[in-house]
């Protein structure tokens, strides 16, 4: 059984069709990629798995659950996680509160018991701030824990926002486009802390990008898509030697 | 009950209490949507821009009529353009002394609306303490005539008011839309950064837009004056914050919107008035603006804004 | 600055206290204890380090306790100012002495003594009526603005109706406090003892809380869909249509206004009978009621917006798709927060009714949101004491300007400045108070506080003081 | 440095708390005043204190006021309420315990005074209000008095004065609802003709809102329902709107106003149109002889403007409360004299002002005549006829 199965889904904006039937298995622990040109929809897949859209057609199923009308919040709490093209820390609040917020809807206690600080405010509080340590450390991020993001160097607010989609424990993790704005010292960095995390955390990662260069030296598996349809897919050789994605990447010099 | 052939007259007398009264709003609601449409600023002020322009209207007007003995059509001719060139001078230091300071040093957006909200509050109790107390009566520069048409009564100056918002909406349609200041307008209200790397000054190009709005309410003021010939210094708080409604309802930011939005406020406010009990008029109108936005979340002709994730 | 703070400080008490002696106020008693105050401050400004630490306060925690002693022994006092001055003053020595072993009962502490204090000033009539309806007006604004701040400012929506569940909290307890302890027109004889008024009244503020809170939810409702300068249009029509509805109820009298309150407020002074303890205390009970509201209300929100539950609607207002995405249920959120402003304008409402002893549906029109977002945005968005500061700021000066007014026109007059047929009159309030704020946003752009709090900026004063 | 920031507000506390008690003098008469100088009706305020001033300078210049054989300066100190209630309240509480005046003068209008009048009532100081015609603000207050007659009263006046001068049977009103004044008087309006013609007689009972420009709805409705009257009971600057608005959209019959069209300059604003109009009021101005005379023309030079029924009923309010301090005499202790004065006041009998005799009854109200006037063709107030209870 697959860890998300996503099957003929297509997303319809008006008249355009941003996703055409698309389908995939991610199975446990896999690191697998996701490529194609500027505009071709992968984004927009990523944004029906974690429910921000309701797609138009096709299913969507989660450890074995379908997500349809779920609120993404919800999809969260299954144990789906995701980081953002352009990185969407929140600002002005510290990268702990940063974390500590992701943990939001595992909150047991509500408006009553954060306002009488009842005992299960207390127990959750100290585990969430225990526990978003717990990540920092481990992402040698703990030196900036009362920092605001917008202080942080770019390639520190990568590396918190990955910092906060992995401290809920996810079972897949969503990168998108983690390698975006770096420079070539970072991207050695994030190549290694993407291996790093997939080796030590029970997960699946799931990751858009373009540089080839994290793509195939880390992903198991490569799928590329073009105007919301998947064109190819395979291991990285099979990939680069693929003649429709060097047709989709580079135009087709036939015409 | 008006029954038949009453009702119809009643239908279409209203119908046109509710275009001149819905010019105004219109009129307003225009400069509300032009400044917000560039900067995204709500210029609360806009309201007692338009209340300044009355007084304005009403000092040129009492002082040819009272230095020149000129006829009444002449210093109305004479006087639109000086009210609006005055009203315009007034909303332009408005935006440098308070908006510009703060938009330069990067305040957030509602700080600057608030800002325009004390500024409003500023005109109006500066005008109560510098003019004192006395309401003023707008001297009558053009005889009213009314027209009969069966039970439906008619004056030139409706006629007029209806005429010149309709004017005014063509004129700034095609400003924004035609011209090259315009194109700039829209530019701005689009990427605020890039424009100054195109080679255009932004500033230039909202102190234009501040010139435009604060005209059109200069003439908003004038004819308002001359139709409701009592100026108070809170005449502009009322109409402002309705109109600022007004602006919403059609979609703020689009001309469009803003032109319809004044009427439909107009047209519910006077049917509602005229057909329903009077005394709900309030609490139905506001009740229906909700449901429209309810249907609309972006007003009738906003569009929501894609956000790239 | 640094280096003249201290001798201006010491100068100006040291002034003080000779102007007591030689005016004739402190008796002999109260003189040696001034001069030990005195010594111990100028001790303390130009002492080492450890002097700074410890000997100030231990001058006037053993001052405080004598003037407590004094209190109980025989009242010997010559001013109650003095007294109360230096209970704040002991009370927060002993705080800064001891209060490391219990930090959480540090605010609660200081806010009984000065719950105390004001109790006793108003008690003794050194303060007047006019001054306490300063201060209640201060409590309900400060209640009004850090209320409206969670909205406006940790969420970023711009709520511009805040006056709007004010009426209906204002409405729903007055109508209850009346029909339940008051003779009236519409509800005739009251349908409990009057005498118990004093437990019934923040029953009755609850049940208006929650009828502003209900408010709050219809305005969440379109908030899921609608933002920004749409909302907004949404907040002031929901408070046109309240204002409406109730000038057409003309039951409860309609634009005429309901009155009856104030036979409440003065049935509350019956209370202790209840117990068969017959007092002829007089306690100033509304203000009682207000403070304890305002501390409520700050209380309330500080800890909503501490908690990581409420830090949700930052993460909204900061980034609300990052906060979707990233597991804040938006909906639930933004349901919480508006109950909760709405809910605590309706208790501002409510005490304002019955400080007033008379509601108008006008009294909540565009003017007093108006007055709402100016002590917010003066603030700063998002921080609570910068709200405080704001209310008091405004509340003081709005009643300063109707003695500064009549000094500033005759100064001028003076001068020659203005033409002797020209008065500055009270109209220039209202003008100078709103060029205040366009002044101090050219100069802070941010609100006064910007979107930090007070210990912030004085990190002395979480000694004093903690928020979490 | 910053650890002791926190002593600058506590000494600034402390200073106010030892600060210099306001020397008390001795030979003044200190009455207050609480008006509306700024918000809705700013004329209003305006008005009561230019009275004010010009009987303080009358008697004060005089050599001051005469209680027991001794002269008396009198003090008046003017306090804004910017027409909105809880500002009314403090500014009552301010002019009692700050200020300690003997009485005091207003508000004026019904929303101010009615709360205002519990805050006197409770602090024990006399409070006359010159202008609210509302019940509410006398009812059931011993210390709280007003200087002219009731909504109540004025209602069935005009109600009666229509159906005798113009036989009509079917009347209209147009009033502002969110106002205290002018819904009352409409009630009471519609209550005293519907006694009269049956129910169903007042064919047209429209509203508008505070603030309103346009009553083109309104008065579109009321041209159509076929009456014979419009009552417009609603303030001086809207009564010139209403009226134009009225003649564009066909309506020819006559208009009936009230009390509250003198408050301010109704013929600065409102030119020909208003002319032939009638209105009750508190008093008129044209024909008037003795005092009435004498105030006119003084005041009319003086602020360069006929005073209005606001200034008369202020002087006349003013003169309550000295002939009441006169008749009580002075001890010195404030709360003492209070109380003196307010139990003067009640018993006064037939004080002559300006607007007519006043005798209060138990409740705080004057026992007084309307004037019915007709606005003539030079735009003067005109007496037309004079209606007692």
């Amino acid at each position: 059984m697959a860890l998300l199965d996503v099957k003929d889904v297509t997303q319809q904006f008006g008249g355009l069709r941003a996703v055409s039937s698309f389908s995939v298995a991610l199975e446990e622990r896999e690191l697998v990629g996701l490529i194609g040109p500027n505009g071709a929809g992968k984004t927009t897949i990523f944004n029906l798995v974690s429910g921000f859209y309701q797609p138009t057609m096709g299913t969507i199923r989660f450890k074995d659950q379908p997500t349809a009308g779920l609120k993404p919040n919800h999809v969260t709490t299954l144990g789906v996680s995701r980081t953002f093209q352009n990185i969407r820390l929140w600002n002005d609040m510290t990268v702990l509160d940063n974390i500590r917020v992701a943990h939001h809807s595992q909150l047991s206690y509500g408006f009553f018991g954060c306002s009488f600080r009842s005992a299960r405010y207390r127990d959750q509080e100290k585990d969430i701030t225990a526990n978003a340590m717990k990540t920092l450390e481990a992402l040698d991020l703990d030196q900036y824990a009362d920092e605001f993001p917008k202080n942080l160097p770019y390639g520190t607010r990568r590396k918190v926002e990955i910092a906060r989609a992995l401290s809920i424990h996810p079972r897949l993790l969503m990168l998108d486009e983690p390698a975006a704005g770096l420079n070539t010292a970072d991207l050695t960095g994030l190549i290694d802390l993407i291996g790093w995390i997939h080796k030590e955390f029970p997960i699946t990662i799931w990751m858009i990008e373009h540089q080839m260069q994290v793509v195939m030296s880390l992903c198991q598996r490569i799928q590329v898509i073009d105007f919301g349809a998947t064109i190819a897919e395979g291991t990285p050789t099979e990939i680069q030697n693929n003649p429709a994605v060097i047709k989709a990447y580079l135009g087709d010099d036939t015409i | 009950m008006p029954w038949g052939g009453a009702l119809l007259a009643s239908i279409l007398q209203n119908t046109l209490n509710a275009l001149q009264w819905g010019s105004f709003y219109s009129l307003i609601a225009l400069g509300y949507c032009l400044v917000y449409g560039v900067l995204l600023l709500i210029n609360f002020a806009h309201g007692d821009v338009y209340m300044v322009g009355a007084y304005i209207a009403f000092f040129v007007a009492t002082f040819l009529l009272a230095s020149g003995g000129l006829p009444g059509w002449v210093v109305l001719a004479v006087t639109v353009p000086i009210t609006m060139v005055l009203t315009a001078a007034v909303g332009v230091t408005l935006e440098r002394v308070a908006y510009r300071p703060l938009r330069r040093k990067g305040a957030h957006r509602l700080y600057v609306v608030v800002t325009a909200l004390m500024c409003g509050i500023i005109l109006e109790n500066g005008n109560l303490a510098l003019l004192g107390a006395a309401s003023r009566a707008f001297p009558e520069l053009v005889t009213t005539t009314v027209f009969s048409l069966g039970d439906v009564k008619l004056t030139n100056l409706k006629v007029a008011v209806i005429v010149v918002a309709i004017g005014s909406f063509l004129i700034l349609e095609t400003i924004v839309s035609r011209t090259k200041i315009g194109m700039a307008m829209r530019a701005l209200s689009y990427d605020r950064f890039a424009l100054p790397l195109m080679g255009i000054p932004p500033d230039t190009v909202i102190v234009f837009t501040f010139v435009l709005g604060s005209s059109f309410a200069a003439l908003a003021g004038l004819l308002f004056a001359m139709s409701y010939p009592v100026l108070d210094p809170y005449m502009g708080a009322m109409v402002g914050w309705k109109a600022f409604i007004a602006a919403v309802v059609g979609g703020i930011g689009e001309i469009r919107g803003a032109f319809a939005g004044g009427f439909l406020l107009g047209f519910v406010e006077i049917m509602v008035a005229a057909f329903l009990p009077s005394t709900f008029r309030d609490l139905i109108a506001f009740t229906i603006l909700l449901f429209i936005l309810w249907m609309k979340p972006t007003g009738l002709f906003g569009v929501a804004r894609f956000q790239k994730i | 600055m640094k280096n003249y703070t201290k001798p201006i400080l010491a100068a100006g008490l040291w002034a003080m206290i000779a102007w007591l002696f030689l005016s004739g106020r402190a008796d002999g008693y109260w003189l040696v204890a001034l001069i030990l105050w005195g010594g111990g401050a100028t001790f303390a400004f130009y002492g080492g380090e450890r002097a700074r630490e410890y000997g100030f306060w231990v001058v006037l925690g053993t001052l405080s306790v004598g003037a407590w002693w004094l209190f109980f022994q025989d009242r010997r006092m010559d001013s109650d100012w003095i007294l109360c001055i230096h209970l704040l003053l002991g009370a927060m020595g002993l705080v800064r002495l001891f209060g490391r072993a219990a930090p959480a009962w540090n605010a609660p502490f200081l806010l009984a003594v000065l719950l105390f204090c004001l109790v006793w000033l108003s008690y003794q009539e050194s303060i007047n009526v006019y001054f306490q309806s300063v201060l209640m007006f201060t409590g309900i604004n400060i209640i009004m603005a850090t209320s409206l701040n969670l909205v406006n400012g940790y969420m970023g929506e711009f709520n511009c109706g805040h006056a709007g569940p004010m009426a209906v909290g204002a409405y729903v307890s007055s109508l209850m406090t009346v029909a339940l302890f008051g003779k009236s027109q519409v509800f005739g004889d009251p349908s409990l003892s009057p005498a118990l008024a004093l437990f019934g009244f923040p029953f009755c503020l609850l049940v208006g809380m929650a009828a502003a809170a209900f408010i709050g939810f219809l305005i969440s409702i379109p908030s899921f869909k609608t933002r920004g300068d749409y909302l907004a249009i949404i907040t002031i029509a929901v408070s046109y249509i309240i204002k409406s509805t109730i000038e057409n109820m003309n039951v409860i009298g309609g634009a005429r206004g309901f009155m009856g309150m104030g036979q409440v407020t003065q049935a509350m002074d019956k209370a202790p009978q209840v117990f068969g303890l017959k007092t002829s205390w007089d306690l100033p009970w509304m203000m009682i009621w207000v403070f304890l509201g305002t501390v409520f209300s700050v209380w309330l929100l500080r800890r909503f917006v501490t908690s990581t539950y409420g830090k949700g609607i930052i993460a909204i207002c900061q980034d609300e798709i990052a906060a979707e995405i990233m597991s804040v249920n938006t909906n639930r959120m933004k349901i919480a927060a508006f109950m909760l402003s709405s809910g605590l304008a309706g208790l501002a409402g409510g005490l304002l009714a019955h400080a007033i002893g008379y509601v108008n549906p006008s009294t909540f029109n565009i003017l007093k949101s108006t007055e709402a977002l100016l002590m917010v945005y003066l603030g700063g968005m998002g921080s609570l004491s910068g709200s405080v500061i704001a209310a008091v700021l405004f509340t003081v000066l709005v009643d300063a300007l109707r003695f500064i007014i009549p000094i500033l026109n005759s100064a001028l007059h003076w001068a020659h400045l203005i033409p002797s047929s020209y008065e500055v009159s009270q109209v220039w309030k209202w003008v100078l108070i709103p060029l205040l704020l366009v002044v101090i946003m050219r100069w802070r752009p941010e609100g006064l506080m910007g979107n930090r709090e007070l210990t912030d900026y004085f990190p002395g004063l979480r000694d004093y003081f903690r928020f979490k | 440095m910053k650890r002791y920031a926190w002593l600058i507000p506590v000494l600034l506390l402390a200073l106010i708390g030892f600060g210099p008690p306001l020397a008390a003098a001795e030979d003044v008469i200190k009455i207050g005043f609480n008006i509306e100088l700024t918000g809705d009706i700013p004329d209003v305020g305006e008005a009561s204190k230019n009275a004010a001033e010009y009987l303080k300078n009358q008697i004060n210049n005089a050599g001051g006021f005469d209680v027991g054989g001794k002269k008396y300066k009198l003090q008046f100190i003017y306090e804004d309420n910017e027409a909105k209630a809880e500002s009314a309240v403090s500014a009552a509480q301010k002019l009692i315990t700050q200020d300690e005046v003997l009485a005091i003068v207003g508000p004026q209008a019904s929303k101010q005074a009615v709360p205002a009048g519990e805050a006197a009532n409770n602090l024990e100081t006399p409070m006359i209000s010159p202008w609210s015609t509302n019940p509410n603000t006398t009812k059931d207050r011993p210390y709280v008095f007003r200087g002219c007659f009731l909504d109540p009263f004025q209602g069935p006046v005009v109600a009666k004065f229509v159906t005798e001068e113009f036989k009509a049977k079917k009347a209209a009103v147009l009033y502002d609802i969110a106002s205290d004044y002018p819904k009352g008087l409409a009630e009471f309006f519609k209550a005293a003709f519907e006694q009269m013609h049956g129910a169903g007689s007042i064919v047209a009972f429209e509203t508008f809102t505070t603030k309103d420009k346009d009553f083109s709805a309104q008065l579109t409705k009321i041209v159509a329902s076929g009456a014979e009257i419009l009552f417009v009971p609603q303030y001086y600057n809207e009564v010139p709107m209403i009226i134009k608005q009225a003649k564009q959209l066909g309506w020819t019959k006559p208009i009936m106003g009230a009390d509250a069209w003198a408050g301010g300059d109704l013929m600065g604003l409102c030119g020909d149109d208003c002319k032939g109009h009638f209105f009750p009021a508190h008093y008129s101005n044209v024909g008037a002889k003795g005092e009435t005379k004498q105030f006119i023309d003084n005041y009319t030079e003086l602020y360069k403007k006929t005073p209005d029924d606001v200034a008369a009923l202020t002087y006349d309010a003013i003169g309550v409360v000295l002939a009441a301090i006169k008749q009580a005499g002075l001890t010195g202790k404030v709360k003492k004299d209070r109380t003196a004065i307010m139990e003067a006041m009640g018993k006064l009998k037939d004080y002559p002002g300006i607007t007519g005799t006043m005798t209060f009854k138990p409740d705080g109200d004057p026992i007084k005549c309307a004037v019915v006037v007709k606005i003539n063709n030079e735009g003067k107030f005109e007496f037309y006829k004079s209606v007692c209870p």
